[in-house]
């Protein structure tokens, strides 16, 4: 082996192993295209060669399930002949470096894993994880993210609906964008990234291919010296209008049946989109470069092979219908290319001009990727951050205070400063918009709906990956419940540090355990998702974040139900119970920057009966509003729940716990209802069957929240106005990112 | 009456538009394709929202090119009622069918959220089933609403009652903190002089149904058909209150 | 072949809201000297033309036509010629 | 007081989807002859400063920290000496 040719794996980020793998499988040297190509299909990112074995554990199949993990995205039967089709991705590392057009690329590159299933895309989501908003740069990523996600979303005209928002400083350097797309297809339409029948053609549509994105920490080589590095961004930027065209373009394709199979270009470009088509077909495909439309002269065969130009897709048309494909993009003002054809060889042969230079195994690519079972241990932060004496830390003389100290923390604060910048109304359909639980969408033409949301707290997932994955799913089961909507499926989008490291693997074994059992128990199977290791900066890693997106089904949208209060006099009711469980919480961190102690627990068992009851009860009717309790337990909720509905309510309670325990933990499976009090006894009936604890706390009315306490004796714990707790709550972030 | 809702390329508000004129108001509509060049046929066009051209360089300064916008100057012309809605509004100032430029918001940022608007003319076949100076609540989304025009345009449209809708508060107080986007005189919606051709930057599409919060959005379409069937299938007429000497369809 | 460098300004008295904003960001960052920032847009064009006559008056007409809005702003561009 | 005209403009190989649009569009308006369209930013910044050098670097200063983005533009500018 020369140097040079040492040079150019090593760059290209192949270890020796995976280098001599490659020779074998040859039965050659790879030369250079071909060793780029098998760099980025074997990179993490493509093969999830730290991760495949773990996310075996997930449970994928159920009866609604139509298309589990493996495809571009999931997709599930919600009846009427109709199904709901959804993925997350995250584009963390390119936000890092640019925030907006990483965040809005993020966002592109989601919305075609939907619509190449074939399915319009009718809602986004976007989970987001920063630093500490006092921190000028935060603060310019935070800003930045948001507004490219407005700009890609908004322009496509798909609502952007849900999401969340969570800080802390280990995000600081490396923050996370997660984003989240969700479909509606009919259901004998789905569309496969297959490249079925040999002798079919393969055309590439849509954006010119540019030097965009090419890993740009690769190399310099003979054919490319510092010059074509200067000419080569590693940001790329995004189209939104050339995605809005491509997207209504393959709707068009998918309708009128001219289409075999479809795949989006996403990390690794060219190179990813074909062998994955073909892998799954059992095919291979013969392509040819200079056929490739190109934005930029000079290219070589290796950087439109792996150029990452946005807003591109692979189609394989149904034979003889190319023409057609044609016609209905150039309706669209767009260009479509033949590239080349599916053989029944196996083999990627890429040609440039006719002269082949590079041909391998399709399989080798993509099934041949090695796979490792990473080292894990428990790092040693675990045991002495659980055994952190929560006891010792000191209970707040003004419990008011904490109160809205909570209130104005960014994690709990509205996020109203961040979807006011969505367009969340277009389409027609959102019924319950951001600011609730979940939000509600209707489904046209039926009486149906769909509630989507995403969760994660990635602080408790840090003191005990297990729980806090399990909590994930439960929480997000729980949310939609809350919206009057039976939770169908996950979408997971597992945020890791560097899976080398010892800790690092065990946090992410042990999420994925802890999330796999809830989705079993919960019968929400994993259907789609997406892994992002080495989230660290110089070395420490962001606190392990599994985010959950989950689709839930509302048989009956006019069931559905709102978080705030609606009518004085109604009664407050307290599904599941309160226990000291303060370890881990927001109270701990905002008010006293802790992050230790034992996270809430979580009976999942316990979790499902309050679920089941509270849903039964929605679709009962009795029900008014309903909240689940999370970040900062039973006080915020409450306060949630008053301002959001403009009245307060009194509270009164007799409790063991102490006050901040009884106000701030953070105990699980609990929900919050507001009901008609004539529709008590049919709800306590319910909690009966179901074995669930449910008991009134206090009545709704008056423009204070008031909340009493019997344990010794009674008193008043917190006397607030809404007035104070919304300026708080809802000035928070805009003051801070002004 | 016979709707045609105009597709640009990167229109996005269409569908929705059409879902209420068809689905909500029972009318007969269509899309009209930007390459049309032919509008025969149809009582009221509208332009409806989204990123036509992905708004670039203007909002809707590329799409007042579309071979269809001759065809609506023409139809205006006539006597026809066009309807243009948030980045309908947008093409309609470029291509100057309406007075005035608009401006990125004074926030620099997006912004989707309920406004409440303050009729201020009800004689005109957009708003004859408002009562005078009825506060709708109709949502906004929109990057560039920031209205602008010189200080004697600004002058003629007052004059001339063009000034149709503007951005208040719930009491029907037109205040600065009610103004979303900086807009010149809480403008939100504007009318031309021969009072068929209307721009606003709300929604009424979003909110003509109980199911998403509100219908005060109808009001603009109940009033179109009004107006259409108060003067016996003409889009002029003294019954919807629109001016007398406007020019009748031909 | 020809490289037409336009300028796009806003009119004098049209308020330009993100020259505010970052004249007042500028401000922060300790650029006291700051008194006012104008903001507006900046293309290079490659046209071929028959000759500099014809490139001038395509331009013009470029400016006047789309790139330019005449309500709120002012262009003037500059032509150099360029090898194609 | 000076007067400093700063310049934004994408590096050559970035997208630039504004421009392409617009590119089109003069083509669609029979513009045969254009062939590219970049659009970057134009500011004005008026600014007191002690002297020249110093005018210079404060205006470096602002394009470094603030004015351009340097993942994906370029900035160059001129300075010109006006009367406040
Ligand atoms: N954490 C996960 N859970 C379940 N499925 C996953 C997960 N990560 C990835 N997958 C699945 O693996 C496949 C490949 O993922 P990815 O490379 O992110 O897709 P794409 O190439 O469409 O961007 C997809 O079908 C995805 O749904
Ligand atoms: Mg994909």
């Amino acid at each position: 082996m020369t140097n040079q040719e040492r040079e150019a794996w090593q760059k290209m980020g192949l270890t020796l192993a995976e280098y001599r793998k490659i020779k074998e499988l040859l039965g050659r040297e790879p030369n250079y295209l071909e060793t780029g190509m098998f760099a980025v299909m074997w990179s993490e990112h493509c093969s999830y060669k730290h991760s495949k074995t773990t996310l075996r554990l997930f449970p994928t199949s159920g009866p609604r399930v139509i298309q589990g993990p493996g495809e571009n995205a999931g997709v599930v039967d919600i009846g009427d002949g109709q199904a709901v089709v959804f993925k997350i991705e995250s584009h963390n590392h390119p936000s890092a470096i640019e925030p907006f057009q990483g965040a809005a690329t993020g966002v592109g590159g989601i919305v075609r894993d939907v619509f190449a299933m074939g399915a319009r895309p009718v809602a986004l989501l976007n989970s987001l994880r920063f630093g500490n908003l006092k921190d000028r740069r935060v603060k310019y990523l935070m800003g930045g993210v948001v507004s490219g996600i407005s700009f890609y979303g908004n322009c496509l005209g798909i609502p952007t609906v849900g999401g969340e928002v969570f800080f802390d400083e280990s995000y600081g350097g490396n923050p996370l964008v997660n984003a989240m797309c969700v479909g509606i297809i009919k259901k004998d339409q789905v569309a496969k990234g297959v490249a079925a029948g040999v002798g079919n053609t393969v055309m590439v549509v849509g954006a010119r291919t540019g030097r965009d994105g090419i890993h740009g920490a690769t190399f310099a080589s003979e054919e490319l010296g510092e010059q074509s590095e200067d000419r080569r961004p590693a940001v790329q930027v995004g189209d939104p209008f050339m995605e809005k065209l491509l997207l209504e373009a393959c709707l068009e394709l998918i309708d009128q049946g001219l289409i075999v199979g479809m795949q989006d270009l996403g990390a690794a470009g060219l190179t990813s989109s074909s062998c994955e088509m073909a892998s799954r077909a059992g095919t291979g495909i013969e392509l040819d470069v200079s056929l490739v439309p190109r934005r930029e002269e000079g290219m070589t065969a290796y950087e439109v092979m792996l150029s990452e130009s946005q807003e591109r897709m692979l189609l394989v048309p149904k034979p003889g219908s190319e023409q057609q494909v044609r016609d209905v993009l150039r309706k669209w003002n767009l260009e479509a290319a033949v590239i080349g054809k599916v053989t029944g060889d196996g083999l990627m042969r890429i040609l440039d001009n006719g002269q082949v230079m590079a041909e391998v195994p399709a399989k080798a690519l993509t099934d041949h990727a090695p796979v490792y079972h990473p080292v894990m241990e428990e790092p040693s932060y675990v045991s002495e951050a659980l055994a952190f004496d929560v006891a010792s830390v000191p209970v707040p003389e003004d419990l008011n205070q904490s109160l809205l100290q909570l209130l104005a923390s960014p994690t709990i604060a509205s996020k109203e400063w961040v979807y006011r910048q969505y367009d969340y109304k277009v389409q027609v359909n959102t019924v319950v918009v951001p600011g609730s639980d979940a939000a509600v969408l209707r489904l046209k033409g039926t009486s149906k709906g769909l509630a989507v949301t995403t969760d994660c707290n990635g602080r408790y997932c840090y003191l005990d990956p297990y729980t806090g994955g399990a909590i994930a799913v439960a929480e997000a089961a729980r949310n939609l419940v809350c919206s009057g909507a039976e939770p169908l499926a996950v979408t997971d989008c597992l945020n890791f540090g560097n899976p080398e490291k010892p800790g690092i693997f065990w946090q992410f074994r042990r999420a994925v355990e802890g999330m796999s059992e809830a989705c079993r128990v919960l019968s929400t199977p994993v259907v789609s998702g997406n892994v992002s290791f080495y989230n660290e900066t110089n070395g420490e890693p962001v606190f392990p974040t599994p985010v959950v997106g989950m689709v839930g089904l509302l048989p009956e949208i006019s069931k559905r139900c709102t978080m705030d209060f609606k009518q004085a006099g109604d009664v407050v009711v307290l599904l599941g119970e309160t226990k000291e469980e303060i370890g881990g919480s927001e109270f701990l961190y905002a008010l006293y920057g802790i992050t230790a102690g034992k996270p809430p627990q979580l009976d999942l068992e316990r979790e499902k009966a309050v679920q089941s009851c509270c849903l039964e009860a929605i679709w009962q009717g009795l029900i008014k509003s309903a909240h689940d309790l999370s970040d900062g337990g039973l006080a915020i909720a409450l306060a949630e729940c008053a301002v959001a509905g403009g009245v307060g309510a009194e509270i009164n309670v007799e409790t063991g716990l102490a006050d901040h325990m009884f106000l701030f933990s953070e105990s699980q499976s609990r929900i919050i209802l507001s009901l008609d009090s004539a529709s008590f006894k049919p709800l306590a009936e319910l909690a009966a069957r179901h074995q669930v604890p449910c008991q009134v706390i206090g009545v709704v009315g008056g423009e204070r929240l008031v909340i009493k306490a019997q344990n010794r004796e009674a008193k008043v714990l917190i006397d607030l106005s809404l007035k104070e707790m919304e300026d708080k709550w809802r000035g928070a972030i805009p003051c801070l990112m002004a | 009456m016979k709707f045609g809702v105009v597709v640009f390329p990167g229109s996005n508000c269409d569908a929705d538009v059409k879902h209420v004129i068809g689905e909500v108001m029972g009318q007969p509509v269509d899309f009209i394709w930007h390459q049309s060049t032919s509008l025969q046929g149809y009582d009221c066009i509208v332009l409806p929202g989204g990123f036509s051209y992905g708004d670039y360089l203007r909002t809707g300064a590329i799409a007042r090119f579309s071979p269809v916008m001759q065809a609506v100057e023409g139809f205006a012309k006539r006597g026809g009622l066009v309807l243009g809605i948030c980045n309908g509004f947008q093409i309609l100032l470029e291509a100057g069918l309406l007075p005035g430029a608009m401006q990125p918001n004074h926030v620099l940022q997006f912004r989707c959220m309920e406004t409440y608007l303050k009729v201020e003319n009800n004689q005109t076949p957009f708003t004859n089933a408002c009562a005078p100076g009825q506060v709708i609540k109709v949502p906004i989304a929109h990057g560039a609403g920031n209205y602008y025009a010189d200080p004697a345009t600004l002058a003629a449209l007052e004059d001339g009652q063009q000034i149709v809708f503007r951005y208040c508060d719930r009491d029907g107080e037109v205040t600065p903190a009610a103004n979303p986007n900086g807009s010149l005189g809480n403008i939100a919606g504007i009318i031309n002089r021969e009072g068929n051709v209307l721009g606003m930057m709300p929604h009424p599409e979003r909110c003509a149904e109980e199911i998403l919060g509100g219908i005060d959005g109808r009001l603009i379409f109940s009033s179109i058909l009004k107006a259409w069937s108060g003067c016996g299938g003409c889009a002029c007429g003294k019954s919807c209150g629109c001016r007398e000497e406007r020019s009748v369809k031909s | 072949m020809y490289l037409a460098k336009v300028f796009i300004t806003l009119k004098p008295g049209v308020l330009d809201p993100q020259g505010s904003a970052v004249e007042k960001a500028l401000q922060a960052l300790d650029f006291a000297g700051v008194q006012e920032v104008r903001i507006g847009k900046y293309m290079e064009v490659r046209l071929a033309a028959s000759d500099r006559r014809q490139a001038e008056a395509d331009v013009q007409e470029m400016c006047r036509r789309l790139l330019a809005n005449p309500v709120i702003e002012n262009y003037r561009f500059e032509l150099v010629e360029v090898s194609a």
